[in-house]
């Protein structure tokens, strides 16, 4: 039984990159998204000068950007489940329904980090200059990256399913999803803020930061995978 | 038909009892004063603003604890509960805004702050809107209980974070409820305090009930209708 | 193929499923042997839609029992939906997936053993495997209604589920349709939601007219007054939908 | 007693109304519910006796 698990685990898993390859749906239009954020925040800061340190705003900037842009991919990938009713078959099958939550969590969970790594050195092209590095080790950030995008994977895929069986799916997804990621978001911006500033204390409080994002990902990812049996079979 | 009579009787018992309490803070419990001498007339709302907010903590713990029943029973009782045990959230949440945002107003010169306990809070005012913007928009009655249900489980993770919140982090929202002597609450002030807070966990009991027995009456008219339709 | 062996493929007792005061099935008992052709008929909110979900274990009773090909849809879900197969007025694919790679895909999550093997094998029966590499996004309705009956057909269920197969049909498809049942027919027991009476009768060895969530008559073809049964149906569209 | 004046009044207003609109509040929340809960059990009596008249008709 465990043998079956694990191919269906891949099989929907591989389905779901194989289609992403092919309609380039999710990762294209996160990326757009990500960039036309850029330009809309160089419009934002435009006012402010050369007397802004852009180090200072720059980790709240990238998680705005992420957290709208996991919106768009998150509601694109239950869409095609719904769309043919492909669900349907899809619960028909023989599969424990935890697999279904963790091989479309590992799908979302990929997409988001692809825009995210190839988005990040864009970003900081366009809005630091040379001799404004990243204060810490670069892998810092990127486990910050991939920490709370656990989160928002997680939690993103068990709503993603249930806003797609609403009405007005769009704005349902962000109206459940920013406010349950707060706690989330917030020490998302501050480990990113530590690792980016570095200072005497920065790696203190880059840990802290990060054992609440921790933290974060056990209890949703916990709650969401216990909850997605019932959501799914609704 | 029993609950009817416990609803009224703890209805009328709590409104006595806030009552009490509303002439206790202003009559007996001591002023508090500013370092510099002055009167502070603001701390007042205090005896009302935290038993409203525990309150909605409390009631909230309900719409997660209902949610969960519904969800290993699927008995549409327990959705029920759980919505009326959220809307009975919402009027307190809503209640502690508005106290809190004013007493801000005059403790801090701000109607707003963007502090942990107040965003956290926020926060829980934006997932118990989000319960009731989630229900609105599903058809099917199952799906929106079992919907509901797993929203106010996850929503309800913030209530212990907002609550606990300003013992973790830096805030300089007041904590009140920390015990031993950081409390600094004089024995009258204490006892008015805990006396709205139960007379205000009653009243929540009550709102709950009429609510819910609102409810089974509208269950009640339906079923009727459908009887003499069939 | 162990289910051969045993006569009735469906065994459903005093079913009911209710949610608050509304009843989606009130008290439906029922027994088909194995190897029939069912036809469910009903108006709208007659319980046809739900009772199919119970008996393909995506919803659960709220009282009283239902077994298919011998297993609980309960307690043994699990095990049941190897047995079973179901074709929709929805094709169930993904559109951009090739022929091939969705029946590969739902192979993968029956756990069927030969699956590149079993996939050719079906796809020349519906006779799509010149098509086998294109994406099913380009595929006109009848095509997607041959490959999701192979799809169906992959793990070798016992019991085939048709949901309303012949809607949006053109004339061409639905004979293709038809024909590829006749072809099946022998090999597994039918099930199938109709909203066309004539189709229905014209296929099944068993009626059944469900009306507000109860069973108003359920008889065997053979045994049937066709003008009767019209009547009654007729009469059960005009019945109260709750 | 000038100096209490001079020190509460400016503060007085929002006291009062953070108890006045918890009042209001509070009122206005019983007042609907019990006039809705009136309302049902006015329905549900004419319903009831509906049921009632057709049981009589029918036996």
């Amino acid at each position: 039984m465990d043998g079956l698990a694990w191919r269906q685990f891949k099989a929907i898993l591989r389905k779901d990159i194989v289609m992403e390859l092919r309609t380039r749906e999710m990762v294209t239009s996160m990326g757009l998204y990500a960039i036309l954020t850029m330009v809309v925040y160089q419009v934002a800061l435009s006012e402010a000068g050369a007397s802004l340190d852009v180090r200072l705003v720059m980790p709240g900037l990238i998680w705005v950007a992420f957290i709208f842009m996991s919106l768009l991919g998150l509601n694109r990938s239950f869409v095609h489940e719904k769309d043919q009713g492909c669900i349907e078959a899809l619960l028909l099958a023989p599969i424990d329904r935890p697999v279904i939550f963790f091989s479309k969590f590992t799908g979302n969970l990929l997409f988001l980090l692809v825009v995210e790594v190839l988005s990040l050195p864009v970003f900081s092209f366009l809005f630091l200059q040379e001799q404004q590095g990243i204060a810490n080790p670069v892998w810092m950030v990127g486990l910050v990256l991939l920490g709370a995008s656990i989160g928002i994977s997680g939690v993103g895929t068990l709503l993603a399913t249930i806003s797609v069986n609403t009405s007005g799916r769009d704005i349902m997804l962000a109206v459940l999803f920013v406010p349950l990621m707060y706690p989330l978001l917030r020490a998302a911006v501050g480990a990113t803020f530590a690792a980016v500033i570095g200072g005497p204390a920065s790696a203190a409080l880059f840990w802290g930061w990060m054992a609440w994002v921790a933290a974060f990902d056990v209890i949703m990812l916990l709650v969401a995978f216990a909850l997605y049996e019932f959501v799914i079979g609704a | 038909m029993k609950r009817r009579p416990i609803a009224e009787v703890m209805l009328a018992l709590g409104g006595l009892i806030t009552t009490a309490a509303f002439f206790m803070a202003f009559l007996w419990a001591p002023a508090t004063v500013y370092p510099d001498g002055r009167i502070n007339f603001s701390q007042k709302i205090f005896y009302f603003h935290v038993p409203v907010a525990e309150a909605s903590f409390l009631v909230f713990f309900f719409t997660a604890f209902y949610g969960v029943r519904f969800l290993m029973t699927k008995d549409r009782r327990y959705d029920v509960m759980a919505r009326v045990a959220t809307e009975v959230t919402l009027f307190f949440v809503l209640l502690t805004m508005a106290t809190g945002i004013l007493w801000t107003r005059v403790e801090w010169g701000v109607w707003w702050q963007w502090e942990p306990r107040l965003t956290t809070y926020f926060i829980m005012t934006l997932l118990v809107i989000g319960y009731f913007v989630l229900r609105n928009s599903v058809e099917d009655d199952e799906k929106r209980a079992t919907y509901a249900a797993a929203f106010g489980i996850l929503a309800f993770i913030d209530a212990p974070i907002s609550f606990f919140i300003t013992r973790w982090v830096e805030s300089i929202h007041p904590v009140v409820l920390a015990g031993g002597e950081s409390s600094g609450l004089e024995p009258p002030m204490l006892i008015t305090f805990i006396i709205a807070q139960v007379g205000m966990l009653m009243l929540g009991y009550a709102f709950y009930q009429m609510r819910l027995r609102e409810e089974e009456l509208h269950e009640r008219l339906e079923a009727l209708k459908i009887s003499i339709g069939g | 193929m162990e289910g051969a062996g045993r006569d009735t493929a469906l065994e459903v007792r005093d079913l009911s499923r209710a949610f608050g005061v509304r009843k989606a099935l009130d008290g439906v008992s029922l027994e088909v042997p194995s190897g029939a052709f069912l036809s469910i008929f009903g108006p709208n909110g007659a319980g046809k839609t739900t009772l199919v979900k119970v008996l393909t274990t995506l919803l659960n009773p709220t009282s009283g029992a239902a077994s298919v090909c011998g297993l609980d849809v309960v307690a043994e879900a699990v095990a049941l939906r190897h047995r079973i197969g179901l074709i929709s007025h929805n094709p169930l694919l993904y559109p951009d997936l090739t022929a091939e790679e969705n029946l590969l895909f739902f192979a993968d999550l029956y756990g069927v053993q030969d699956a590149e093997e079993r996939a050719r094998e079906l796809l020349e029966a519906v006779e799509l495997d010149h098509r086998r590499l294109d994406l099913t996004r380009t595929f006109s309705r009848g095509m997607l209604q041959r490959l999701s009956i192979a799809r169906a057909l992959l793990h070798r269920p016992d019991v085939l589920f048709l949901d309303e197969p012949y809607s949006g049909l053109d004339p061409h498809a639905m004979d293709i349709l038809d024909h590829l049942i006749a072809q099946i027919r022998g090999e597994h027991t039918f099930v199938m939601i109709s909203h066309d009476l004539d189709k229905g009768l014209q296929l099944c060895s068993h009626a059944l007219i469900l009306a507000s969530g109860r069973v108003v008559l359920y008889e065997e073809r053979d045994a049937l007054d066709e003008a009767a049964f019209k009547e009654t149906y007729r009469a059960t569209v005009g019945m109260g939908v709750a | 007693m000038g100096d209490i004046y001079r020190e509460v009044l400016p503060q007085a207003p929002y006291v009062i109304g953070a108890y006045g609109l918890i009042w209001a509040f509070m009122i206005g929340f019983v007042a609907t519910v019990f006039s809705r809960l009136r309302r049902l059990e006015k329905e549900i009596a004419v319903v009831e006796a509906a049921v009632k008249r057709r049981e009589k008709a029918e036996a």
